[in-house]
């Protein structure tokens, strides 16, 4: 065990504190106090994590370390496991939710919702923490259930029939999803005997039985990303959510079972992964980029627009497995998984936010009638085209860098075709950015009492800022490319569990 | 395939797949089942080493059913982690309104019809019940048993208090809230005030651990009654702010 | 054939005859109850194979709360009456 | 033929059923039906294979415990968004204004 190491003690804060929150939020009875808590423990936790994790995997120390929880250590009890792909996501979830819950502070500003909101909200970050942190199979299933219950109660938060139609059906997925994830976790125990991560990739084997179990896995775990034939039901709970809720859900809780299918695919049961599977899983992505972003293009509401978005931004990352099987380029491949699980987790955040003060201001979010709504919301407009710049894959953004590392590991290893849907994905999503813009920015010589103009609610400053913050951070990671980079290396090797057995 | 999966109310036999889909799906499924048999029926089960592990730590989880051993001490993380999904749809399924009465306890509704013959039943159940409850939290250490089946029972005693219509429960209330968090909250305290004494989250000392498991299981029997509770009443209505009784209680 | 292995076949014969029923009951009552059927037969393999602390929380909780709340939603779906659960925040509160 | 293959054979055919019921049935309470049948159908594989000839494993039947009670919970918030459903429809059908 390395428990002793700098900064392991603190390893369940990631999820501890969350929980906390959760437990004060729900017993508090002010709303004041509870967005004062809610950005408090915000802060908190980004300021417990950020110190540590940032040294902790620096180059004097193991590349991934292991905190066993209850003193057992696996297989009798559940480790918790760091390493370079987790120190990322953990950092971003932390930045995200402290930018996303200055945000709720103002959107749920005197509404009911709030009661139940900042409880859901904690109980989620606590899950997809500890999705990040997870090693072990099991425990891996109850966190799913954690985050997939506490979406579905976001979406319906927003209370009409549309999002709690699209939360029932998010709902009936996810359970779905963790079933067909359950039965291959039977099934590995049933082979193997254990559920610790770091034992399976040493055990594991190419044998019917764990591809049986791969598959079940990765079919629930696909459900839950919404790849391409799987994705019905991630346009309408993520369009019809509120707004803050409709930025994590695309910017952190589909990579969260993104995150666990690579953990799977190149980790634990890399032995059973073959070729034919790799190539199937991008050629899916790649169908999900394109198709996603013709949808995107043909979507009448610009939430359902900005969703679409996810279902292709979310076919990028699936170019991974195809990438990493040609053997040498596995590390490169990853990193430029990583940047683009960033880059587009800030950039859709940004715009989810952009489109949720859109609406809020308009009262409506149909395209058509959006017509020269840049003279009315400037703001809110110049931060969906500066998201859109990074969603795109314009430099300088972090988008920007993401595909062009996608691209120089498809051509180095002589993978060509990949590199062709990235461009061709590129610029398929111009075609729906510009769109809007052109739209909005299209001068109205209607005379005003035309404009209809049903303000329903005035947008605060601070929900401006807190987008505005989020689209200058997707922009920003294209000129912190070596800081990212770094950070994934020091601790990364995609073999970590395999190695981290021994200990 | 199951593009839309849209959920119906309507209470049809019919599926709204076509015929082919339906066909399509069957053979997909039922493929795949079979190959899974195969593979599964095919493959030895491993030796069940794990099992031997438990038995050899049993001594130092502080009690002596194994079952509870692994719930509340080796395997506690996921316990806690599970007491926190019951939490979020007891948060989720709570009535919005603030101003509703403080009430946390049943409270009589005597204008309500009532049965006498469930009444009379329920002078023998309820504390039945509770004593049943007792018993298996209690015997929970030794023998089958523990929070989560003790916690059903009590919440029967409670689905029974309800169906008789005669009372009804606040949810909304501070003292609700408490009752309903108070297992995952105690449930952590105990891990980080274990913790500072061992150095490691949710390390019990050996000597307080039988303790200390007692303290988890009875705030989790607690809140998950409570829980167990509230999604029923909230769902068949038996809460104050349903509308035939809120007229009632107002 | 041992007499235990007959047992077992039962069992297991039952409860896939349950589940099949279950699915494809005329009726959605009658699809729920027999699923409850199957939550106490799951209950007796539990047992039989000497998980009894998963027995005393399938008859518990897998069988008769889920049949109660299966019920109860049925109940409330047939009907629907109540404004006073909707979610939304906008609507006039009335107590 | 022992216990073991026995129940595990019957647990996978239960989940199938169970998968299909889930696609194949519109009603929402078939479906949650189906789903929590899929659920019997894992739980009985997982008791199964705790199952063996000197022991008993309680690992698995820790997690089927945990399983049953995370199934509960999934399958009450799916019926609470139904019945929330239903009723807007009704309000929706009672205020064509709104």
């Amino acid at each position: 065990m390395n428990n002793s190491l700098f900064g392991t003690p603190l390893l369940p804060l990631a999820v501890v504190i969350p929980l906390i929150a959760a437990i004060v939020s729900l017993l508090l009875t002010s709303p004041r106090a509870r967005s004062i808590t809610g950005i408090g423990f915000a802060t908190l936790l980004l300021f417990a994590l950020a110190p540590w994790l940032w040294h902790t995997p620096g180059a004097d120390l193991p590349t991934s370390v292991r905190y066993a929880l209850g003193g057992w250590g696996a297989p009798l009890g559940i480790d918790l496991h760091l390493d370079g792909f987790a120190t990322v996501l953990l950092l971003s979830t932390a930045a995200l939710v402290l930018v996303l819950s200055i945000y709720s502070a103002f959107y749920f500003a005197g509404q009911s919702q709030a009661a139940r909101f900042w409880p859901l909200w904690w109980m989620l970050v606590a899950g997809l923490n500890g999705v990040f942190l997870a090693a072990d199979a099991f425990n891996v299933y109850v966190l799913l259930e954690i985050i997939g219950l506490a979406s579905v109660a976001l979406v319906a938060l927003a209370g009409t029939r549309e999002a709690c139609t699209a939360a029932l059906r998010y709902a009936l997925v996810g359970l779905l999803g963790s079933l067909c994830y359950l039965l291959g976790v039977a099934l590995l125990y049933r082979h193997y005997g254990t559920l610790d991560f770091a034992q399976l990739a040493d055990l594991a084997q190419a044998d019917p039985l764990t591809w049986a179990a791969l598959a079940l896995v990765t079919a629930g775990l696909l459900l839950k990303t919404a790849l391409l034939p799987l994705h019905f039901w991630l346009p309408s709970a993520h369009a019809n959510a509120p707004a803050p809720v409709s930025a994590v859900l695309s910017a952190l809780v589909v990579k969260a079972s993104f995150y666990l299918i690579a953990r799977y695919w190149l980790d634990i049961l890399s032995p059973a992964v073959t070729d034919l599977g790799s190539m199937l899983l991008g050629l899916l992505g790649a169908v999900a980029v394109i198709w996603g972003c013709v949808a995107a293009f043909r979507a009448h509401r610009l939430k359902l627009l900005v969703a679409y978005s996810t279902v292709a931004q979310l076919g990028y990352l699936f170019l991974l497995f195809p990438l990493a099987a040609s053997g040498t380029d596995t590390h490169m491949a990853l990193e430029a998984v990583v940047y683009f699980i960033v880059a587009h987790a800030l950039a859709k955040a940004a715009m989810f936010l952009a489109a949720g003060n859109i609406l809020r201001a308009c009262g409506h979010d149909d395209i058509a009638r959006l017509r020269g709504v840049a003279g009315q919301q400037p703001a809110s407009l110049f931060i969906f085209a500066i998201a859109g710049v990074s969603l795109i894959g314009l430099p300088p953004s972090g988008g920007f860098i993401a595909k062009w590392l996608l691209l120089n590991t498809a051509i180095s290893s002589g993978q060509w075709w990949w590199a062709v849907v990235v461009l061709c994905g590129g610029l398929l999503a111009a075609l729906y950015i510009f769109k809007v813009l052109n739209l909005a920015f299209v001068r109205v010589d209607l005379p005003s009492g035309q404009i209809p103009q049903p303000v329903s609610a005035p947008t605060h400053a601070g929900m401006t800022l807190c987008a505005f913050a989020l689209a200058i951070g997707a922009v920003a990671l294209g000129f912190s490319a070596e800081w990212l980079v770094t950070l994934l290396d020091a601790g990364s090797s995609v073999t970590t569990f395999s190695q981290g057995a021994g200990t | 395939m199951f593009r839309e999966m849209s959920p119906s109310f309507t209470d049809t036999h019919a599926s709204t797949l076509p015929r082919v889909a339906r066909v399509l799906v069957a053979s997909v499924i039922t493929a795949g089942g079979a190959a899974l048999l195969l593979a599964t029926l095919r493959t030895d089960k491993a030796p069940p080493e794990l099992a031997v592990l438990v038995s050899e730590q049993l001594a130092t989880s502080g009690v002596e059913n194994p079952v509870t051993a692994v719930l509340l001490n080796f395997r506690s993380y996921d316990t806690l982690l599970e007491i926190a999904v019951l939490l979020i749809v007891a948060i989720a399924m709570q009535p919005h309104a603030s101003s509703q009465p403080r009430i946390v306890a049943p409270s009589t509704n005597n204008e309500s019809a009532t049965n006498l013959v469930l009444t009379s039943l329920l002078r023998w159940l309820i504390p039945l019940s509770v004593l049943v409850g007792g018993y298996l939290l209690w015997t929970g250490a030794y023998a089958p048993g523990g929070a989560f089946q003790a916690g059903a029972v009590l919440a029967a005693a409670g689905v029974a208090l309800a169906l008789t219509e005669r009372y009804q429960f606040g949810w909304q209330s501070a003292g609700a809230q408490w009752l309903i968090s108070a297992g995952l909250a105690i449930f952590i305290a105990t891990g980080i005030v274990s913790g500072m004494v061992t150095g490691t989250f949710l390390q019990y000392p050996v000597t307080y651990a039988a303790t200390l498991i007692l303290v988890v299981e009875i705030a989790a029997t607690v809140s998950i009654a409570a829980i167990l509770l509230q999604l029923f009443t909230r769902l068949a209505r038996a809460d104050v702010t349903s509308p035939h009784t809120s007229g009632a209680s107002s | 054939m041992s007499p235990m292995l007959f047992v077992d076949g039962l069992l297991a014969s039952g409860a896939i005859a349950l589940a099949l029923l279950s699915l494809n009951a005329r009726e959605v009552f009658t699809s729920i109850v027999l699923f409850v059927c199957l939550g106490l037969l799951a209950t007796l393999i539990w047992a039989r194979l000497g998980a009894w602390d998963v027995a005393i929380a399938e008859a518990a909780i897998g069988a008769g709360l889920t049949g109660a709340l299966l019920l109860a939603a049925r109940h409330r779906l047939r009907e629907p009456t109540s404004r006073d659960d909707t979610p939304a925040a906008r609507r006039p509160h009335v107590s | 033929m022992t216990p073991d293959i026995i129940y595990s054979g019957a647990g996978m055919v239960v989940f199938a059923m169970g998968l299909y019921g889930v696609i194949a049935s519109a009603h929402i309470l078939r479906k949650l039906v189906a789903i929590n049948i899929m659920g019997i159908g894992v739980f009985m594989l997982l008791i199964a294979t705790a199952h063996h000839d000197t022991l008993i494993d309680p690992v698995p039947h820790a997690m089927v415990l945990t399983g049953i009670v995370v199934a509960v919970a999934g399958t009450a918030l799916c019926l609470w968004l139904a019945v929330v459903i239903r009723g807007l429809e009704h309000d929706a059908a009672s205020h064509p204004s709104q």
